[in-house]
């Protein structure tokens, strides 16, 4: 496809060319254009894309807005044929020129006429109407919410990457605020803190969704404004702070969507990606039952277990690695947002850092290719599921498949180089110069211990 | 100074002599103000009824715009103006501003109640 | 730029002068076009207004809402009295003092009357009572900005600051910017008032004065705006 | 101030210039730089207004270039995230704030007074310190470059994100400040050019018989007025908050971020208009003239202009359809948005049959116009696309959305402008521009537009989100972002010709000794054609009198016995000597220029320290009192501290 799209940019190109000299190709080059455009959109190989004609690889939402928005742009293409070919054609056919001027020679002087400006008032004011219905329709199905105990996921994005919450008792409730040990509704009151709802689960960059459906997402931020989208499962919705926007997600095959942050949210909005991941429902189980589990501790005077006591010296000031007795009051991590990834499941995700950086490089699954792609929707999600059970106690031996330590090294050591971020404003993770190599190899293997 | 040149009228030639008999008398400047005060003594006992919701502010906003009318048409003349020739304009450039104030800021007040 | 012999401005000055007084030049729609640039103004200054208030209406919602809530953040920023006392009226009221702020905005209501005067004065040349009511007008004006810097000192000694919640913040700046105005046309007002004293003042500048009269209303309207919305109906 | 000499009552005769505190008189005979500066002449302020807009439009173009060199291969590092943060939003802010804004109230500027046969504006030396006080607040935006870099919030700068907590530097001051003292501007103008049409129009000059130009700028001035005070009050909360510890979008208070929201777009979508209406006036006088008919259903031409104009305030939140207001209001925005295009839709088929039966000249000026209105409309499709809600959830903040909005910005409003340039050239410099590279300046950019733009929707739909300073490999998104680079720097250089095309003529025409152009060398329909090119100082000798639309039209040709049209004389038998003796034009001020410079003063005060206001303020004031106690020695009559001149005094 991609030699096919360079193809038709070859030709727009040359097409443009001929254009200058002969103004009758533009109408052609137009046409050319909007079928390059159809074709670059049914291009599979585009993660993010938002026109996939033939609908697969798309949740139900997306699909939905789809139908509707194909035949409107059916009508825009109708109206744009009509409208520039009828202005070339006038200018083609009514141009005299230069030198044929003759001031004498005047057309007919023609002032207006009320009905047919009438008729093209109102003709496109009829049409915008009946689109009117449908649109109106759709904006209230795309609000429906699922049914009672189904699934809900509450979403947090905050600069520069998301948190997801998943109300896994069904009691509504993400947090337990006044840390009084009972969740109800005063927590909810409570503006957005760290302290989870003891029964729920929390993990970030990726949401983990079981397919076939609706998850009700409830949308916020922590700081500024932040948008939540991945393109394949439905439009996207602000996270505003102090508000919750409903929003749902649904995906009909298992796989990997991916998605990036749209609201211009600062400096590292570029780098705030994130993904979704079906899974079967009886995957999503075993994963969220693995998710409730706390961290298990190292052994002692292992490698692992010396990576724990740096962490605890420099890192859990902000990470939160709950080994079951965590507690929130003693916890202020010096950020705006008061919150950083929770790491306490860290390598059963795949990617890191707002889902820039791989968790894992190499062959997954054995099947003898490299799986490295963190926007590859084509990622067999067999693969995510090994994490946690089996790979990680060998990621780091096995040669194919590893933890990307070098990257996790270097993020450790100096994060603000890896991406755009402001430690000194209270916003990122600052760098640690002094975490000499042997300490940052204790850590990456303590982090692959946390699955 | 020669008199060829003149950017003169065009809808209305010359200019109305609207003077200020069209204006309010003394008197009647006081009569206003003694209805702006009663109606403003109104609002302060209306507000110390103690009612709540729209019992309290209907009628609160009712003496409002009166009050407000009462000053943009009498003081700033407005309904007098608007009498002369062309006065409508008056109403164009500043009664727009308020339709258009009050329409817009209520919509955004609407909209952050509904915002399901 | 073409010479401009001062005679011929003079002269057409001159001309001019013995035009109707507050609408001398002849302009397509008749209005003068002062008079008519200050209509245009004030329906600016209404969007301006109607935006702040919005805001204001908008905070203090917000505001309430949390207070009632018990958010920690926004009960910090208010002595616990105040706290109680908008938890137990549901409302901000408690804040306001109502017979004061109703004395002053009569005050102000006062001095639209005699804006008037000063403008029905002028139009009958009558230099005095021109001085007596500019003088009262602004007079009346100042009253009212001592009133509000008395009522900002009694707000921030209860406890509001401006930095410190989002009624605070909303509160000085809506009644704050409106005091702004009310400032700039007593500055008006009072150089109206050298020009007076120094004769200047006549009939032929009528129209300036009914300008400013034309502000000073404005003014004094968008206060019985503020006074309902923001006093009347916390 | 409502304060003043008594100038009208000195005997006639006396010559006496008064002092005013000890400062200046008014200049007189001012030449060169001092002239410019000093100047009250609405066409010198047109002019300019058009090269302050060209400075900054290549700035703004600079800045464009730089974004699509960072973006031209994924992963590049040309620009850091910091810095092309700063760059785009300066980019939207200058192109928007300070190019397309100020090319329309040059062309008002120069062409109202003309248009409507008036001497001047109403308010020369509020006219001039509407264009001094934009270029103050535009410089000060521009000086953030040097102080710490531009501002970084994006152009609708969204709060929280612009609060000091998430924001620190200063850019986002000076975004703030410099926009609201240009805001200033855009407003004392509004005022003035409203009066001016409402006010000036020549004897027989009737609403429905101004040029099309006229109406839209009308519209458009409005919409200045009613819209430019929403977004000084946001930012007024904005400075408080920034300044004075302010909660207004201080969220951990229970602040409401979308406040700001709507506060902008309320401002924000009349906006856009207002950067497309002088356009559409443009086109609106250059196809006919180019077509040698009357603009087709010039009523229908007049009402839609308005009906765009009043629809554009109620449709301000289909920019925030995905930000939370709720399934009510994005359906309620949705389908009022929908309706926009029916008036749009009108004035496009209008022009269309404008040049229906039509004679066509295809000189630039009728090429840009015919490239207005194919290009605006693609622009105006796609922004229906997204009209529909449910589809803008996939496509806001996308590349879409970037093409859309460049479609209607530069191949509307800019296209507009070079066909208005290439228009009336003459009559504003008194030399045509060069044809031929007129035409390679066209073709050139519509090429360079399409390459540039085109691409843009497809990256959209494919799921480029906008404002992003770098994208991956695995997305694909190389190829298209390449072609997109590609034709920018195409546009750059044929939008380049224009300059190239004047400097040349320019030589050419020196060269030849400076031929005379003619009055009317177009063969046109407005009264503008029946003075001299360039445009007497005094524009009209003689105040037309107006009996028609397209009254110069309806001088040259009239229906003979048989009832055929003929011309019974050319524009330039037709037209005014231009010696207007004894006409007594306002002099030049010192005061308006001073007055726009004190208010950055006060406004770099804000930023760095208050003590910096204080004199910035006296300045202020001085100004204040100064412009109010100039002697008159034209009919200046001042009211309420705005100080508005008295209009350009009658028969003189
Ligand atoms: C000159 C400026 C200009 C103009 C004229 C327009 C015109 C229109 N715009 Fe656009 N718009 C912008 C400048 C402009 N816009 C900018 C700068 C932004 C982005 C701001 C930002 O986020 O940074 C934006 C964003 C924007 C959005 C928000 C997108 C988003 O961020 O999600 C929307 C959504 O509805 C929209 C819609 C429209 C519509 C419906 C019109 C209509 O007026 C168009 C009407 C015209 C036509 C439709 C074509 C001609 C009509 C016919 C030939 C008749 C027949 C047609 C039919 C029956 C369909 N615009
Ligand atoms: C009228 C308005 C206008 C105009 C004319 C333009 C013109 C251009 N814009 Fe603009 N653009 C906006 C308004 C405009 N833009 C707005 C409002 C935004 C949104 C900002 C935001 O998100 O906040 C935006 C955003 C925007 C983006 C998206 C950035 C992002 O989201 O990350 C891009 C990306 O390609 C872009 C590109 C261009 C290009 C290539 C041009 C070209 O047309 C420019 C062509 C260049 C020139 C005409 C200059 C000529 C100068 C030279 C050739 C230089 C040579 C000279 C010397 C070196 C001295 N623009
Ligand atoms: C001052 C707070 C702070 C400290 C201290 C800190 N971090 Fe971080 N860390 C963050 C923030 C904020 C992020 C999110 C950055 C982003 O993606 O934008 C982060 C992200 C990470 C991530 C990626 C998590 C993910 O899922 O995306 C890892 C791994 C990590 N930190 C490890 C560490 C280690 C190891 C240390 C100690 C040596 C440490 N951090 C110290 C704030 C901190
Ligand atoms: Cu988060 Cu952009
Ligand atoms: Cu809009």
């Amino acid at each position: 496809m991609r030699n096919g799209l360079s193809h038709m940019g070859k030709k727009f190109g040359s097409d443009m060319k001929i254009l200058q000299s002969k103004p009758q190709l533009k109408l052609g080059l137009w046409l050319v254009g909007f079928l390059g455009l159809a074709a670059a959109c049914a291009d599979e190989s585009k993660p993010l894309n938002t026109f996939d004609s033939d609908g697969e690889g798309q949740g139900p939402k997306a699909t939905e807005i789809e139908g509707l928005i194909t035949p409107i742009f059916a009508i825009a293409g109708v109206v744009f044929v009509l409208v520039i070919g009828g202005a070339i054609l006038l200018t083609i056919k009514n141009r005299v020129k230069p030198e044929d001027y003759d001031p004498e020679d005047l057309p007919t002087q023609t002032h207006g006429n009320f009905s047919l400006e009438i008729m093209w008032t109102i003709a496109p004011a009829i049409l915008l109407a009946v689109i009117s219905v449908f649109m109106v329709q759709t904006i209230w199905d795309l609000e429906t919410k699922n049914a009672e105990g189904e699934l809900d996921v509450m979403v947090i994005g905050q600069q520069w990457w998301w948190e997801y919450r998943y109300d896994v008792d069904g009691d509504g409730f993400y947090q337990d605020a006044n840390g009084d040990g009972v969740v109800d509704e005063k927590d909810a009151e409570l503006p957005l803190t760290l302290a989870l709802d003891p029964d729920d689960v929390v993990t970030a960059n990726e949401l983990v969704i079981p397919v076939g459906q609706q998850v009700d997402l409830e949308i916020t931020s922590r700081d500024v404004i932040h948008s939540f989208w991945i393109p394949a499962l439905n439009g996207k919705r602000d996270a505003v702070p102090g508000r919750v926007h409903t929003w749902s997600v649904e995906a009909d095959e298992a796989g990997k969507y991916t998605g990036w942050c749209t609201e211009y949210c600062g400096l590292s909005h570029a780098r705030m990606r994130m993904s979704a991941i079906a899974l079967t429902p009886e995957d999503f189980e075993t994963w969220i039952a693995n998710q409730a589990e706390p961290a298990e501790v190292p052994e002692e005077d292992t490698k692992e277990w010396r990576g724990r006591e740096t962490f605890a010296a420099n890192c859990s000031s902000c990470h939160i690695v709950d080994e079951g007795d965590f507690n929130y009051d003693d916890y202020d991590p010096e950020l705006i947002t008061k919150a950083a990834p929770n790491l306490t499941h860290f390598a059963t995700r795949s990617a890191f850092a707002g889902s820039i950086y791989e968790i894992y490089l190499g062959d997954k699954d054995g099947d003898g290719q490299d799986d490295t792609d963190a926007n590859d929707n084509e990622l067999d999600v067999s693969d995510y599921l090994i994490l946690p059970q089996e790979a990680s106690q060998e990621a780091e031996s096995s040669a194919d498949y590893r933890a990307n330590s070098a990257q996790l090294k270097r993020w450790i050591q100096n994060a603000p180089s890896q991406k755009a971020m402001a430690p000194d404003e209270q916003r990122g993770m600052p760098a640690f110069p002094g975490l000499s190599d042997e300490q940052l190899d204790e850590l990456v293997a303590y982090l692959a211990t946390l699955d | 100074m020669t008199d060829s040149i003149t950017l003169d009228s065009t809808d209305t030639h010359g200019h109305s002599d609207h003077d200020d008999h069209a204006h309010p008398t003394e008197k009647q400047y006081w009569i206003v103000f003694v209805i702006l005060a009663v109606i403003t003594a109104v609002e302060i006992a209306w507000s110390y009824m103690g009612l709540e919701g729209p019992a309290l502010v209907v009628p609160l906003i009712i003496m409002m715009v009166v009050k407000f009318l009462m000053i943009a048409g009498v003081f700033m003349h407005l309904s007098f103006d608007s009498k002369m020739p062309n006065g409508r304009t008056f109403y164009l450039c500043f009664g727009a501003a308020m339709v258009l104030a009050i329409l817009v800021f209520l919509v955004v007040l609407a909209a952050f109640e509904f915002q399901i | 730029m073409t010479a401009i012999p001062v005679e011929d401005a003079v002269e057409v000055a001159d001309d001019h002068g013995s035009d109707h007084h507050d609408d001398g030049h002849h302009t397509s729609l008749g209005l003068s076009n002062m008079k008519l640039a200050m209509w245009l103004f004030l329906g600016s200054e209404c969007l301006l207004f109607g935006a702040l208030i919005s805001t204001y209406l908008l905070s203090k919602a917000r505001f309430l809402t949390e207070v009632l809530a018990g958010n920690p953040e926004v009960l910090g920023t208010l002595p616990a009295n105040l706290i109680e006392e908008f938890q137990a009226e549901g409302s901000v009221e408690p804040l306001f003092d109502i017979p004061f702020t109703s004395a002053s905005s009569f005050i102000l209501l006062m001095s639209s009357v005699t804006m008037v005067f000063a403008h029905q004065a002028i139009s009958k040349n009558d230099q005095r009572n021109t001085r007596l009511w500019l003088a009262t007008t602004a007079a009346l004006g100042s009253v009212f900005i001592a009133g509000q810097v008395y009522e900002f000192t009694t707000f921030y000694n209860e406890g509001l600051r401006f930095d410190g919640n989002l009624l605070g913040s909303a509160l000085y700046t809506l009644t704050g910017f409106h005091g702004v105005h009310v400032t700039v046309g007593i500055i008006m007002l009072l150089s109206l008032l050298v020009l007076a004293f120094r004769g200047k003042l006549n009939q032929d500048r009528a129209e300036t004065l009914e300008l400013v009269g034309l502000y000073w209303h404005f003014v004094d309207v968008v206060w019985v705006l503020i006074f309902t919305i923001v006093y009347l109906i916390p | 101030m409502a304060v003043i000499e008594e100038p009208l009552a000195l005997p006639s005769g006396t010559t006496k210039a008064r002092r005013p505190l000890g400062a200046f008189s008014r200049p007189r005979n001012a030449t060169g730089l001092v002239d410019w500066l000093t100047t009250v002449d609405h066409k010198k302020i047109g002019i300019m207004y058009g090269m302050a807009a060209m400075f900054f439009f290549i700035i703004g173009g600079v800045a464009a270039l730089l974004i699509r060199l960072q973006l031209a291969a994924p992963n590049s590092t040309i620009l850091s995230a910091d810095t092309y943060n700063r760059v785009f939003t300066m980019h939207g802010t200058i192109m928007v704030f300070l190019v397309v804004m100020p090319i329309g109230a040059a062309f008002a500027n120069y062409l109202l007074p003309l248009q409507i046969g008036a001497r001047d504006v109403a308010f020369p030396r509020i006219n001039a310190f509407s264009f001094w006080v934009f270029l103050a607040g535009g410089l000060m935006l521009n000086s953030s470059w040097f102080l710490g870099g531009g501002a970084n919030g994006g152009w609708f700068n969204y709060a929280p994100n612009n609060g000091a907590a998430f924001s620190p530097s200063t850019g986002i001051d000076f975004w703030n400040l410099g926009l609201f003292i240009a805001g200033i501007g855009s407003l004392s103008g509004a005022v003035n050019l409203i009066t001016t049409v409402l006010n000036m129009r020549a004897p027989g000059m009737t609403l429905m018989r101004m040029p099309v130009f006229v109406w839209m700028t009308l519209v458009t001035q409005f919409l200045l007025l009613f819209a430019i005070p929403v977004l000084t009050a946001a930012q007024l909360l904005l400075l408080l908050d920034r300044q004075f510890g302010a909660n207004f979008f201080n969220v951990t208070q229970g602040a409401d971020p979308l406040l700001w929201q709507h506060l902008f777009w309320i401002f924000g979508h009349p906006e856009v208009y207002l950067m497309i209406l002088p356009a559409f006036g443009i086109v609106s006088e250059v196809i006919p003239t180019f077509s040698r008919k009357p603009i087709f259903g010039y009523p229908f031409m007049v009402f839609s202009g308005i009906a765009i104009g009043f629809m554009g305030w109620g449709v301000w939140a289909h920019h925030m359809f995905v930000s939370g207001i709720g399934p009510l209001s994005v359906t309620a925005f949705s389908v009022a948005t929908m309706f926009i295009a029916v008036p749009t839709g009108v004035k496009i088929l209008n022009w269309l049959a404008t040049m229906w039966g039509g004679k066509l000249i295809l000189n630039t000026a009728m090429l840009f116009s015919i490239g207005l209105v194919t290009q605006f409309t693609i622009g105006g499709l796609s922004g229906v696309t997204h009209a529909v809600a449910p589809s803008d959830t996939q496509q806001t903040d996308t590349y879409y959305i970037v093409a859309h909005f460049h479609y209607v910005l530069f191949g509307g409003a800019l296209f507009g402008f070079f066909a208005g340039l290439y228009f009336w050239w003459p009559k504003i410099f008194g030399y045509k521009l060069n044809e031929k590279i007129g035409k390679w300046n066209f073709w050139g950019m519509v090429l360079g537009f399409n390459l540039t733009f085109g691409p843009m929707h497809i990256l959209g739909l494919q799921g480029m989100a906008r404002r992003m300073q770098t994208y991956d490999v695995s997305m694909g998104f190389n190829l298209w972002n390449l072609v997109s680079t590609i034709g920018s720097f195409i546009l750059g250089v044929t939008t380049l010709l224009l300059f190239v095309n004047a400097w040349k003529s320019y030589s050419e025409w020196k060269a030849a000794g400076r031929p005379n152009v003619g009055a009317d060398p177009w063969d046109a329909r407005t009264i503008e054609w029946s003075i001299q090119s360039p445009a007497p100082e005094h524009n009209f000798d003689v105040t037309p009198t107006v009996s028609d639309l397209d009254d110069f039209w309806h001088q040259k040709y009239a229906e003979d016995d048989e009832g055929k049209l003929r011309q019974v004389a050319t524009g330039d038998e037709l037209a005014q000597p231009g010696n207007g003796e004894g006409v007594h034009l306002p002099a030049p001020s010192y005061w308006p220029i001073v007055l726009a410079f004190s208010l950055p003063i006060v406004g770099y005060g804000l930023i760095y320290s208050l003590w910096f206001c204080i004199p910035g303020t006296l300045l202020t004031i001085i100004s204040i009192y100064g412009w109010a106690l100039e002697p008159a020695d034209d009919l200046d009559i001042d009211d309420h501290g705005h100080g508005p001149d008295q209009e350009m005094e009658p028969a003189v």
